[in-house]
């Protein structure tokens, strides 16, 4: 499945938000990972990490006035690689929809209220693949009943409100799908939904990932869904990523004291009852500059003035090979809250399913989604 | 197809005209030279529509208009005059005591339908009037007729008067006799009214059988009063058209007109009932006369080339004392020092149009009647306050009446006047509540006695100072508040009298009288004005705005 | 020297305090806590629209409301009375003692449009306080009827609507003509017809307004809390509905301003040549826009610009206020 | 979707049974009174009196009232004061002049603002969109008569590209079918008589416009900018889709569902605006009819074609919310 060059390569992907009058944000700032065939790659932070603006920039679907992208991300394609930051439009709206796709957060808000959802189907076709009318209306057809719709014929006809959430979800995701893309990208893709149909949802992404040999980049704030659905892990904060490793690694062995914070967020079956969740103090907005030092400083319980002696760098963790993260005193939390963290490291290898709906619970505070 | 008068475009508004692109491109093609073809149509703008194609049914002034181009009367008033002359009719005689009327038909005079025109046709049509029933005799439908003629063959109504109208009888071909049952100053003047056009036997024949239909205050006309096809007249225009959508009454060129041939192939009335978009309309070329310019606008449009001829005077402006509802006003002191509070010069000075004059006395001094030695009261403000003090009202208060939105002839711009009277009033001390009504609801207010002060005023029919001075004075009214007997009867002695000469003495008489009571202050006469192209001839104007358009043409 | 000497590792941390806020503090949480007003109006400091807007308004209440101080001829007396003749086309303009020059009888034009400003301003404030206090009254039961359901409510909310309905049905214009014809010029007049034009307007703003509020889950708490309906109808949703009929008076006082000058034109405006009025004046001046065109560009501009002044600031609240362009 | 046009269609019964009560209860007791208007200047009181009698308008309100309903039923809105004929004949004759001014009016709006709107939006902040926005404020904040003033100074004294009055040259011939002039001329062929009809709409029409431009130009903006924000648009261009597929089939077809409902409204509105704007340009329409009808209190006019405009007004808002159900299948679900 997966070849020797990944299928993208994001290096230092960074996008600053200018607006008139006001100080430039720097959304995403110098974040690098890979995407392999296959594999599902997720991008883990709260909401305003600069998870989503990530995504965006990597569909090129970021405003043109007022961002600057900066950085690179190289697309293998058969015909040789490309760099999506640099593409035209033209360009890039050629490969959107055929070689990337992208899945949103809301199904209900996605798709187009006053077009049937077989005419949001087939638009695609006819855009990328040529097909025409009844061609086109049978290939979404098909397409619908692959992601679990039944009688696609008549959700052909019908218009998004008259659909469930998770039926709409599934339409959106036969969206994605239609052109076989060789890259996917979901953006919370089961934060609407019932605890129930997450699980569908996630399951029916698995698969496509499996039979297709897409490579899928999971952006969520969930870590249930990373648990059960992601190779490998890129945990974001205000911007950077500050710690990286495959999943089992991330579990077993958190290094960053924020990733450690998000773990000791989730409610877990075994835990002691009336034991009470650790959660991260502030919120996201409570940073600093990473130019000042650790942005992740104010929230910390151990930063020392080192936090603050401008970034710290991307370093290998202990345990080396692919896991790094980004702190200057990481073993701080290890040392703090070791049997959390074993606990950790068996809870998402068997994560079932339902378990999520409580870890959903747990970030409600999360719901402003994109602001 | 319009014209447009070629003047050079403004560079500093150029700018503003993108919007306008469209239209540049034809701007060029369409313009084309106005004049000297006579079947160019010769556009004229009225304030309003007319309102049937039947004159007699009507009161409205721009129906008279139409009328008077289309249909002719027995008499008429000179043109550009205020004296009575032949029309139909070459000459006229009346007898002694005034109750019988011969008229000397002209000869050689056509309908537009090709009738003959002779004594019958007048008395067919006298005789239709006298003899309308139904809903024809309420007086929304035969107004002049009421006035002038009383009453019909048979009233159907109480309210209606007695008939003044006893018979008309051809006597020759040419020759009409019209007995009245008694004398009355409206005569002979009543025989030049508009709403008496003479119209085709073969016509009213036709229409016979037409109905009003409908209710009081719902009438609706016969179909033949609506619609152009029917109606024939004399005149030196026949109507060939009434697009009532387009409020435009076509007008074509008898070519069988007795008299001299109209001056252009076409005519057509339109209505513009807005006083600035009439002359924008002039200005812009769209029309090639109007009537009622303001008198802010004579400067200019002369200034700009347009013609605006004077006309005579034939009205009054007066201020009304109301002498019951304040009694202060019923003191003869005060009513002076009032009068000579006011700067009635300034008013035509400064607001009326050229032409007019300060008005001595209840009409204009063109009517036989007027006096040169009635009372007179100069603008002497000093004066006014000694006298106010002398009738010990100082602290006069008084509620003073004007009209909204409606220009007058004889009050151009009523707003302004009470706006310069008001300020007289105030500097000598006097507190003027200002009250304003509606035109509509003014003439009943003001009839009424509503207002202690008002401005009103008339302009005439015909050529006889009772047409004036008796619509006010011939009886007790609320109008004024007077109550004088011996007027009332001087006036009814006067106006019934045949002899014409004793009865323009009786009126210097009562002239110099009403000064003395002073009922209310006569401030101005005035021309209304009326404009018209620079390419065009204009016909004589008219005192009695009675224009006879066949005289005009094209230059 | 100090008596009790600093623990080093208090020491650090106080250090450390200190450098967190310095660095956090121009972050400083400012939005958390402030009411939507609040909020509503440092969003509109930092308008343009709202800053232009707002100085208009304040220029022209200023001018309103001095008036008197500020013009320096009384603007009745034609003191020049002799010196304009407006049937000659003669006018007199601008000159030292007369900034304006003078108008068609020979008045200040400048103290005119002064004292102008303030009849100006009350048609416009009297017409809003009429449109809002009816319109509000109405749509205020209407809602609270709809929100607060019953049967009874229900046919209540009905029942206003019907008649709002039958309002509105009478285009804006039509309706303001037809309540001046009805009761004669006046300047009442020219207000009650702005106003009762501006009712139905009010009324569906609040009821709506009210409905949504409605639906909001804290009405649902505040049900759950078992707080009466009529409290709840008065205290919280109506408070909360008053958002858009607030943006809503300033617009109106825009429009009633502009309509006003409307119903002037149609000769059915205030009468009472003595109190100028910039929509009268405009009306009137409208004659001698060929002879003496700053006659009718005065009040036109100041019909204008004022007008402008209110909207710019009505549309600045509304996008202040609106949660869906707030970004 | 019948059970929706016709519980709608079954709303508008009480709103306009309740209309033409306020009307006639208003216009009854409107001062003067019809005598006035019916007499010349000079009749005397008796005279009066008689007519009020006559009239009936001595006679209880509800009399008067139900005498009046029956009428109506029969299509009988009585006659004009003015000109003694039929007033739906009135009606009737000037509506076509008024129907094609709205809808040029309506036409220049329509097309103008929304894609001025559009392309605010889409270049927000830009000089353009400062130009669209502040152009209709000014619009909004003109008065249509002064504007209607200074387009006649213009276009039509100044430069004379432009007719100032009138909706037809005078003398001009046309065949008339329909009443509707260009309808007419196209039909024939009479192109003069088509191009003629077309400068005449084009000043009132602009002036008559400038309102409803103003407001769809900026609600056009501000819908097309809340679309434009909206997720299913960024799943268009997730897709990959053609930007002119984005902005018909995802941005345009949203953003105009509010537009929509405004010009149904405003076009009904149009026919009041129509007062002001045809009496200064002379334009036989409706709206310089009602003009002087108010002027001369020509009651029966008047409270037939207060009743019909707002008739007219209803029913466009009809259509505007049934053709907004059949835009919106959301509405349509309901």
């Amino acid at each position: 499945m997966s070849s020797s060059t990944p299928l993208l390569t994001v290096d230092e992907l960074s996008v600053v938000f200018r607006r008139r009058g006001a100080e430039a944000t720097r959304a995403v700032d110098g974040v690098s990972f890979t995407l392999e065939e296959g594999r599902v790659t997720g991008l883990v932070g709260e909401s305003g990490c600069g998870k989503s603006v990530t995504s965006l920039a990597l569909m090129g679907l970021l405003p043109d006035r007022g961002v600057t992208v900066g950085g690179s991300a190289a697309l293998r394609l058969p015909d040789g690689d490309v760099d999506l930051l640099s593409l035209s439009q033209r360009r890039l709206r050629d490969l959107r929809g055929s070689q990337l796709a992208m899945i949103f957060q809301d199904p209900l808000s996605s798709l187009n209220p006053v077009v049937p959802i077989g005419r949001q189907v087939t638009e695609i076709l006819r855009r990328h693949r040529g097909l025409g009318g009844e061609r086109a209306r049978k290939e979404a057809a098909d397409l619908l009943y692959r992601v679990g719709i039944p009688d696609p014929t008549r959700r052909l006809r019908e218009y998004p409100h008259q659909l469930s959430g998770g039926m709409r979800q599934r339409a959106l995701i036969a969206m994605a799908v239609a052109c076989r893309p060789r890259l996917m990208i979901a953006d919370e893709p089961t934060t609407a939904l019932d605890v129930t149909i997450q699980a569908q949802i996630l399951e029916l992404l698995r698969d496509l990932v499996t039979e297709e040999g897409t490579a899928l980049l999971m952006i969520t704030h969930d870590l249930g869904v990373v648990a059960g659905l992601c190779d490998d892990i890129n945990v974001l904060y205000a911007g950077r990523a500050v710690e990286r490793a495959p999943r089992s690694e991330l579990f077993a062995d958190p290094t960053h004291p924020y990733t450690v914070g998000l773990l000791g967020s989730i409610p877990r079956l075994d835990a002691p009852r009336g034991d009470p969740l650790t959660p991260v103090r502030g919120s996201v907005n409570d940073n600093i500059a990473w130019s000042d030092g650790c942005a992740f400083a104010p929230r910390c319980d151990h930063y020392t003035m080192d936090c603050l002696q401008g970034a710290p760098a991307l370093v290998e963790a202990a345990g080396g090979g692919a896991h790094t993260h980004r702190c200057v005193n990481p073993g701080a939390d290890a040392e703090r809250e070791p049997e959390e963290a074993a606990g950790a490291r068996t809870g998402p290898e068997e994560a079932p399913a339902p378990e999520t709906g409580a870890e959903r619970t747990a970030a409600v505070d999360d719901e402003e989604g994109r602001a | 197809m319009f014209t447009k008068s070629s003047r050079k475009p403004s560079a500093a508004l150029a700018a503003a005209a993108t919007l306008a692109l469209v239209a540049t491109a034809c701007a060029e093609s369409e313009r084309e030279g106005s004049g000297g073809d006579d079947s160019e149509p010769f556009v004229f703008a009225s304030a309003g529509d007319i309102s049937t194609l039947d004159p007699f049914f009507t009161s409205d002034g721009e129906t008279f208009r139409y009328s008077r181009q289309v249909f002719e009367t027995l008499l008429k008033h000179e043109s550009g005059g205020t004296e009575i002359v032949g029309g139909l009719a070459e000459d006229w005689e009346q007898s002694e005591d005034g109750t019988e009327w011969t008229f000397h038909l002209r000869d050689g005079v056509t309908f537009h339908d090709g009738e003959e025109f002779n004594a019958e046709a007048v008395c067919a049509n006298f005789d239709r009037w006298f003899n309308m029933t139904g809903p024809y005799q309420d007086g929304n439908n035969s107004y002049y007729w009421q006035s002038i003629f009383g009453g019909f063959a048979e009233n159907e109504n109480e309210d209606i008067g007695e008939p003044r109208f006893e018979s008309c009888e051809a006597t020759e071909e040419l020759t009409a006799v019209i007995t009245i049952s008694e004398y009355s100053s409206v005569f002979p003047g009543g025989f030049s009214l508009a709403a008496f056009g003479i119209m085709s036997p073969a016509v009213i024949e036709q229409v016979e059988n037409e109905e009003i239909t409908g209710e009081p205050g719902n009438f609706t006309l016969p179909a033949y009063t609506q619609e152009a096809g029917t109606v024939a007249g004399t005149g030196p225009f026949r109507v060939t058209e009434w697009n009532q959508d387009q409020a435009e009454v076509t007008l074509e060129r008898y070519e069988d007109y007795w008299g001299d041939p109209a001056g252009f192939e076409t005519m057509i009335l339109r209505a513009i009932p807005d006083e600035n978009a009439r002359r924008q309309a002039l200005e812009a070329g769209d029309i090639h006369g109007y009537d009622l310019v303001a008198p802010a606008d004579v400067e200019p449009l002369e200034a700009a080339g347009f013609q605006v001829p004077t006309r005579g005077v034939f009205n009054v402006l007066y201020m009304a004392y109301q002498q019951e509802t304040n009694e202060a006003l019923g003191d003869i002191e005060v009513r002076q020092a009032l009068a000579h509070a006011v700067d009635r010069q300034r008013i035509v000075d400064t607001i009326l149009p050229e032409g007019g004059e300060v008005a001595t006395q209840f009409h204009p001094d063109t009517l036989d009647g007027w006096s040169p030695d009635v009372q007179t009261y100069e603008y002497d403000p000093d004066l006014a306050q000694r006298m106010l003090a002398d009738a010990g009202r100082e602290d006069l208060t008084v509620e003073f009446c004007y009209p909204t939105d409606v220009t007058r002839p004889y009050m151009p711009a009523p707003r302004d006047i009470f706006d310069v009277i008001s300020a007289d009033l105030e500097a000598v001390g006097v507190t003027v509540e200002a009250t304003t009504y509606e035109w509509t609801e003014y003439i009943p207010r003001t009839n009424a006695g509503d207002c202690d002060m008002y401005l009103l005023g008339w302009t005439g029919d015909y050529n006889d100072a009772y047409n004036f001075i008796g619509t006010w004075f011939s009886g007790p009214s609320d109008e004024f508040g007077l109550r004088d007997q011996e007027l009332f009867d001087a006036m009814a002695e006067a106006s019934s009298n045949p002899d014409t000469e004793e009865r323009v003495a009786a009126y210097q008489d009562l002239n110099e009288q009403i000064m003395e009571i002073l009922p209310g202050l006569p401030i101005s006469s005035s021309p209304p004005s009326i404009a018209f192209a620079p390419n065009v001839v204009p016909p004589n104007v008219s005192p009695l705005t009675q224009e006879e358009f066949a005289e005009a043409s094209w230059q | 020297m100090p008596t009790t000497p600093s623990p080093p590792l208090l020491g650090r941390k106080a250090a450390k305090v200190d450098r967190l806020a310095e660095l956090m503090g121009e972050r400083a949480d400012d939005g958390h806590g402030a009411s939507i007003w609040r909020e509503a109006l440092s969003r509109m400091r930092r308008s343009p629209m709202a800053i232009t807007g707002a100085a208009v308004v304040v220029v022209f209440v200023l001018i309103a409301l001095l008036a008197p101080l500020i013009a320096p001829y009384s603007p009745v007396e034609q003191t020049w009375g002799d010196e304009v003749f407006p049937n000659r086309n003669v006018f007199v303009g601008p000159r030292a003692e007369n900034w304006f020059g003078l108008d068609n009888l020979g008045r200040d034009q400048f103290s005119r449009m002064v004292i102008g400003a303030r009849q100006t301003l009350l048609v416009g404030v009297v017409a809003t306080i009429v449109g809002f206090g009816v319109g509000a009254l109405l749509g205020g039961t209407a809602g609270a009827a709809a929100v607060l359901g019953g049967r009874w409510g229900r046919q209540l909310d009905n029942v206003v609507m019907r008649f709002i309905d039958m309002m509105l049905a009478l285009p804006t214009l039509l309706l303001a003509v037809t309540v001046a014809a009805l009761i004669g010029p006046s300047l009442l007049t020219v207000m009650l017809a702005v106003g009762v034009a501006q009712v139905p307007i009010f009324a569906r703003l609040l009821r709506g307004a009210m409905i949504s509020q409605g639906g909001r889950d804290y009405v649902l708490a505040a049900r759950a809390l078992g707080v009466g309906e009529r409290r709840i109808a008065l205290t919280h949703i109506l408070p909360n509905s008053m958002g858009p009929v607030i943006v809503q008076s300033t617009l109106t006082l825009a429009t009633a301003i502009i309509d006003a000058a409307a119903l002037s034109y149609l000769g059915l405006g205030n009468p009472d040549p003595s109190f100028p009025e910039w929509g009268t004046m405009l009306a009137d001046a409208q004659r001698f826009l060929s002879s003496a065109p700053s006659l009718a560009v005065y009040p036109a501009l100041g019909i204008i610009v004022t007008a402008l002044g209110f909207t710019l600031l009505g549309e600045a609240m509304r996008e202040a206020l609106d949660p869906k362009l707030r970004k | 979707m019948l059970r929706f046009i016709v519980r709608r269609t079954l709303q508008l019964i009480p709103t306009l049974g309740g209309l033409s009560i306020l009307l006639f209860a208003w216009l009854q007791r409107l001062p003067g009174g019809p005598e006035y208007a019916l007499l010349p200047d000079d009749a005397t009181q008796e005279q009066r009196e008689a007519l009020r009698r006559a009239l009936g308008l001595d006679e209880p309100f509800t009399v008067q009232y139900l005498a009046f309903l029956r009428r109506i039923a029969q299509g009988d809105l009585g006659a004009s004061l003015q000109t003694g004929r039929p007033v739906l004949t009135e009606f009737w004759t000037r509506f076509p002049a008024t129907f094609e001014l709205s809808m040029t009016a309506m036409l220049i709006a329509v097309s103008v603002g929304i894609p001025l709107g559009y392309l605010a939006a889409r270049r927000r902040g830009s000089a353009l969109d400062f130009a669209a926005v502040g152009g209709s404020l000014l619009g909004i904040c003109t008065p249509v008569f002064f504007l209607a003033f200074i387009l006649k100074v213009v276009f039509a004294e100044t430069l004379g590209w432009l007719p100032s009055a009138f909706r037809l040259s005078p003398g001009l011939t046309r065949t008339d079918i329909t009443g509707f002039v260009l309808l007419d001329a196209v039909m024939t062929r009479e192109w003069d008589v088509v191009w003629d009809g077309f400068v005449h709409l084009i000043l009132p029409g602009l002036a008559l416009a400038s309102i409803p431009l103003a407001v769809i130009v900026r609600m056009t903006r501000a819908s097309v900018l809340e679309v434009l924000g909206e997720d299913y648009v960024r799943t268009a261009d997730a897709k990959g889709l053609h930007p002119g597929t984005v902005r018909t089939r995802h941005v345009m077809r949203n953003a105009m569902l509010p537009v929509v409902t405004a010009v149904g409204l405003l076009t009904g509105s149009l026919f009041a605006g129509a007062v002001l704007t045809e009496s200064v340009f002379a334009f036989p329409g409706i709206g310089s009819f009602v003009y002087s009808a108010t002027q001369e209190r020509d009651y029966p006019a008047l409270t037939g074609f207060i009743l019909l405009i707002a008739t007219m007004y209803v029913l466009i808002n009809l259509l505007v919310d049934i053709s907004y159900s059949l835009l919106d299948p959301r509405v349509r679900a309901q």
